[in-house]
């Protein structure tokens, strides 16, 4: 392995973690005097890279696919992998004076929208859209919506295009709604209408690091889980 | 026709500052190799702004810097050969020789398109791309662009000068006869006298980016201690003389200057029309006696005005015959054994085939 | 190799961003390289960095300039829309618009670099035949710079083939609408398993482009014999 | 504006890539140039094809073809690194790389346009006066097309500075080693309240490339000056 | 010195098909514009690869299609003054003109440097660059160029086409030091039969890609009729010569030519230094009788060989005189009133100015 992966724990981790995962680091190397790398790019691309030989100690994915991914390339040590964080799907709107709705089956979202837009993670790519997509077809509301569906590079963008005023609504996640003081939160998904939005970590077969198993621990202690719940995130235990 | 020209404008280290009028119709510029003949031209075509300059065409203000008047090179319609040929290489050579006819409000005719064409000797060309023509081919399609550009003034920069001496001799009767029949009017940059005496009413001389001399064609052109630029072997007088008549059957046409007849290859001019003639000081013989079975077949009686010091063993001797100014040269051994001095009465001999210029 | 519905409308969607994208830039981009190389002006730095700056930011971050810029509320979309009725987001529109600025570099380096070598003392030629400046322009600079604006095409229509992040900013992932392939090619590496899917319209993707490039060649070939220097 | 620790580390890593990727693309597009402008051969369409193939694709997909190419477990990246030690994979030496790849068609672009344009017979001349191919080469061609080898470091500098998708998936985001400026920016847009920080990383991104454009318009100037036709 | 050029090549619809060997130091080729000078020099400098071709030079086979012989063009060291300057734009005047000393093994001195640049009158350009040089200019660095690079063979494609006549006079005699010192053989393109007389030993002509005549000089130049491409007025004969004294006083000198002492301008060449006359035809008077008191220095007796027919009046008239042919061009009208007819005895009157051909 690399000589800089045997002193630090090289983290890599989906885009959408970078804010707290920052925090959570630097708190780590306050209490552990580790230092950290960390690479915050799209689950897909680090993914591939680990699958590549990257130098990578920890993987967080934004999905399970992804992680699915690597266990069965036999590139993570399942018995490091386990479920970190969970996010939650809301509407957004940009409009202030939009009224909440309550998102349920026989919901009319399409009439909601008008002849807009509904911004959201691209359906087939970015998780976020994925997840979306799930959950509106379990609904019953895809049919009506997908012909007005703009599918964003990623759930940010989606979020942009709300704040913009492009689109009249966006579904996008709950960490990401709830920094963005352009938008409002409208309503929430139901726990049950889209598979369970999970952020997975695991250490890679490759690592080399003495620290990863350390640095999983402290990522999953309750001091870490403050900084998750700061962006929004879920801590699963 | 007349022309103003006045212009000081800097380029580098070199000044250009020159001032001249002609009322030719064909004004030629001599000047050695870097004097600023196609720097001048280039501010008559509007190339070249100057600093200070003054252009005045028939009464008409082409340019005044200090009345800021400067008419755009494209409004002029003054018609360039460049010293390079400067075609254009995405156009074939018919696309080069028609191109200023896009322009140009009256329209050339096609039998004039033929003519031109024919004379320059390019008919063959003109399917052809512009790299693929030899050198003197380029400066002959230059030469018709600018024609068939139908000028109001032509600027030539040494158009002639990778042409062969025959097509040369094609060459230039047809700008004499532009020159008499349209009377554009022409600057004609070059080194060989020949041309020029053919061609020029005024001769201007640059050196050194300044008029050394400027005037008359006949004039000047016997001055060769002024003329530093041309030919020196080509000095001689220019005679304004009349048709008198012709003998077709020896080819021969006799011209009348002032008093003297002069009998030259045939010209192809009627009677009555007014010539010029070039006599270059080396084709001219003296005698102190009329000599008697020779070849030559002009021999005029005169008195000698003057005669240049010696140069390089050669003497300038000038005479006047028959109301003509002509120049001789001879060399310093000569003037000993002829004893020459102003006013010592003297016959000049002339040969024929020395006065054709045109081949 | 065949081609599912949705695929089908990718190429051809592509092909259309690609094509109007070139197409609309050159009149600009002809403009900005002949003042950028003939031009004595104050703030032409200022300008020749303007140009770069696509290339410069990451495209993301292009998109997003022209989200704010071109998007319904952005002033210049609010104006357009207003007046003229034109709309970019959410269109194959802004699509190409994205393409178009991102390509604007390219086309406008490769015009300029020809433009500069162009032999003024043909245009002064010209001139003296009578044709003024616009004439000029038409009749001689144009058909000597044709290289540059043919190889500046190129670019311009190989970026907009490979394009996506600016595009996908911009005017989002719609099928049918803004889904160019390359779109869709990024969309298949997006999932596990996508990498046949994502190989398949690469393919595509280079053929459509190496077909574009040898027609481009064979053209630009004739511009060059024609525009041999004399 | 200061700069936080890491982003002039930032700083600094885009510098050295762009200009590594800069002079390193030199020596391998001006022979690609001039094979592709004066070669007769074969599959020169093929070249040419692959040559565009970084512009026509989606980043993404050029870096997921040098991480599988170049990358440790890569024929390539492997026989480099057990033959030359030379390792790409997640090195600044790899961002270098691919940058160097997504600005090779721009750079071979701009001198294969100065290459054609330059009057062979000056080539000519030359040899007259004892001057060998490779000599012709160094002492006229290439003072000739300097123009379109500073058009096409300039090109590739900025697409350097600039590209952030096959960096980010050839070499990952990994901070003082492949996170450049525009990957920074990119990561900063991924998170909610990034977008102060991706602005202050691209003005800064900004003012390098005005800084670096200005310098070679000075050079372009003096060559172009240097190299009137005459 | 001998050059021996075979070639046969199509370009376009033209097709060069030429031979010719000289053993001359100087070789000139004439022939009309687009006749396949530039084409048949290029072939030699290797620019051109005939279909089928073979150069000798001295024995040495530069190449030869048959035998797959090609010296590629750097290493065959012909120096070669094109008929555009072709100066390199990035470098000085400077840079240009040492361009060649860094690849030819041989290096000029720096001495040689100061004299061709004093020849040539460039020492204030140094340090200019190509394109702001006049045409002239331009041309006179070729020239430069060339020369210093140490050829084993000079090609020259008009090289003074563009200079004055001053300039020319300054060249030319330079190249005649070249060919008679360095014994660098030289391929020399030019219209002017002047320039020809004065350097060529071997006259190539050719008209439309063919060789239409070649051989020595002097036979060359005194056939009019073969030589369509050469000015016809310079039409003449070349007397080889030897300096018999020279008469300082009157700045001349005595060439004896067979039997007959020619006075000429002064030549710098010690007595028995032998030189070659051009007499023009046209300068060449005929006279029964010996004529007295004319300015004149050279009469010689001689007898007609014959006559030409008459072509535009004038007729050609060769003369033996003292062990030379000399041509006389005189009118048709002359002919009658002498009753000329071959074998009749003659006088030959030529002027001495009439032969000063460097000015
Ligand atoms: N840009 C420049 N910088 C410095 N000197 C220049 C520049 N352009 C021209 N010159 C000088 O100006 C002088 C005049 O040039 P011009 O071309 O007018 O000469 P010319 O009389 O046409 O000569 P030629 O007969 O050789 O063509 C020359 O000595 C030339 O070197
Ligand atoms: N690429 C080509 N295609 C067709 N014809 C050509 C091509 N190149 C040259 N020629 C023709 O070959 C002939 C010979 O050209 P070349 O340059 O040798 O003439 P030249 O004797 O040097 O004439 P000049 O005195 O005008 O320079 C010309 O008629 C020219 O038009
Ligand atoms: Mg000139
Ligand atoms: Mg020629």
């Amino acid at each position: 392995a690399p000589a800089h992966a045997a002193e630090k724990v090289t983290v890599f981790a989906a885009a959408s973690l970078k804010n707290a995962l920052d925090a959570v680091n630097a708190e780590w190397q306050k209490e552990a005097g580790k230092e950290t790398t960390a690479s915050y790019a799209a689950s897909s691309a680090l993914a591939k890279q680990i699958e590549q030989g990257a130098p990578a100690d920890v993987f967080i994915s934004a999905d399970l696919a992804w992680m699915d991914y690597l266990a069965d390339k036999k590139l993570i040590r399942t018995d490091t992998r386990s479920n970190l964080l969970r996010n939650r799907l809301v509407l957004v709107s940009a409009m202030p004076d939009s009224k909440a709705v309550d998102i349920k089956p026989g919901f009319d979202l399409a009439a909601l929208i008008g002849d807009g837009r509904l911004a959201m993670g691209a359906v087939d790519t970015v998780p976020a859209g994925r997840y979306g997509k799930a959950a509106l077809e379990k609904l019953g509301l895809w049919p009506a919506v997908e012909q007005k569906v703009a599918g964003a590079e990623s759930v940010r963008a989606a979020l942009l295009l709300v704040s913009r005023g492009e689109a009249p609504y966006g579904i996008v996640y709950q960490t990401d709604a709830v920094a963005d003081p352009g938008v409002k939160v409208v309503g929430t998904f139901p726990e049950g209408s889209h598979p369970p939005i999970i952020y997975p970590i695991a250490i890679t077969t490759d690592s080399r690091s003495a620290d990863a198993a350390a640095y999983i621990e402290f990522v999953k202690s309750a001091k870490a889980a403050a900084f998750f719940k700061a962006e929004g995130f879920t801590v699963l235990k | 026709m007349s022309l103003e020209v006045e212009a000081r404008h800097r380029i580098g280290a070199f000044t250009i500052d020159a001032a001249f009028t002609s009322d030719g119709n064909v004004t030629a510029l001599f000047g050695r190799s870097g004097s600023g003949k196609t720097s001048l031209i280039n501010i008559i075509a509007g190339l070249l702004r100057p600093d200070v300059g003054r252009i005045v065409l028939d009464g008409d203000v082409i340019a005044h810097s200090r009345k800021r008047i400067f008419t755009p090179i494209h409004q002029r319609r003054f018609g360039y050969v460049f010293q390079e040929a400067r075609l254009f290489p995405h156009l074939s050579v018919r696309g080069n020789l028609v191109y200023g006819r896009w322009f140009s409000g009256a329209q050339k005719s096609s039998s004039e398109f033929g003519r031109i064409v024919e004379m320059l000797g390019i008919g063959h060309l003109l399917d052809r791309r512009p790299s693929t023509l030899s050198g003197g081919e380029r400066q002959r399609v230059a030469v018709g662009r600018a024609l068939l550009a139908s000028p109001r003034l032509l600027l030539m920069d040494e158009p002639l000068a990778a042409l062969d001496e025959a097509r040369k001799a094609e060459i230039l009767p047809y700008l004499a006869r532009l020159r008499d029949e349209t009377r554009i009017p022409i600057v004609y940059v070059s080194h060989s006298v020949a041309e020029v005496a053919q061609l020029a009413e005024r001769v201007i001389v640059i050196e050194n980016g300044r008029v050394q001399a400027s005037g008359d064609a006949a004039v000047i052109l016997s001055q060769p201690a002024a003329v530093h630029a041309m030919d020196w072997r080509e000095a001689g007088a220019l005679l304004e003389g009349v048709v008198e008549s012709h003998d077709s059957a020896h080819n021969l046409t006799v011209v009348r200057a002032g008093e003297c007849l002069v009998r030259v290859p045939q010209l192809f001019a009627p009677p009555g029309h007014s010539v010029r003639l070039h006599i270059a000081a080396r084709d001219v013989m003296l005698a102190t006696a009329r000599p008697e079975g020779i070849s030559a077949l002009n021999v005029f009686e005169g008195t000698v005005i003057d005669l240049s010091p010696a140069e390089k063993g050669s003497i300038d001797v000038r005479l006047r015959c028959g109301g003509n100014v002509i120049l001789a040269r001879i060399t310093a051994l000569s003037r000993e054994a002829l004893q020459l001095a102003p006013g010592k009465s003297i016959h000049a001999i002339v040969k024929t085939v020395a006065l054709d210029h045109a081949a | 190799m065949t081609l599912s519905d949705a695929e089908w409308t990718a190429v051809q969607l592509s092909l259309r961003v690609a094509t109007v994208a070139m197409l609309c830039s050159l009149p600009p981009a002809l403009l900005t390289a002949m003042v950028l190389a003939r031009g004595r002006f104050w703030g032409k730095s200022v300008l020749n960095g303007i140009v770069h700056m696509p290339l410069v930011l990451p495209p993301v971050v292009t998109g997003f300039v022209l989200l704010l810029l071109f998007g319904r509320r952005g002033p210049i979309g609010a104006f357009l829309a207003d007046n003229f009725g034109i709309v970019f987001s959410f269109r194959w529109t802004g699509a190409a618009l994205a393409c178009a600025v991102m390509g604007f570099p390219l086309m406008v380096r490769s015009i300029r670099l020809s433009i500069e070598a162009v032999d003024r003392k043909l245009e002064d030629a010209a001139a003296t035949l009578g044709a003024g400046p616009a004439w000029v322009f038409v009749t001689v600079t144009l058909p000597l710079i044709l290289p540059g604006i043919i190889a500046g095409m190129i670019l311009s229509f190989a970026k907009a083939m490979g394009e996506f992040g600016a595009t996908i900013t911009f005017v989002s992932n719609i099928p049918g609408e803004t889904q160019t392939l390359s779109v869709a090619i990024y969309a298949f590496t997006q999932v596990p398993g996508g990498d046949a899917g994502a190989m398949r319209l690469a393919i595509i993707s280079v053929i459509i482009s190496m077909a574009a490039l040898m027609l481009s060649e064979i053209f630009a070939a004739v511009a060059a014999k024609r525009s041999v220097a004399a």
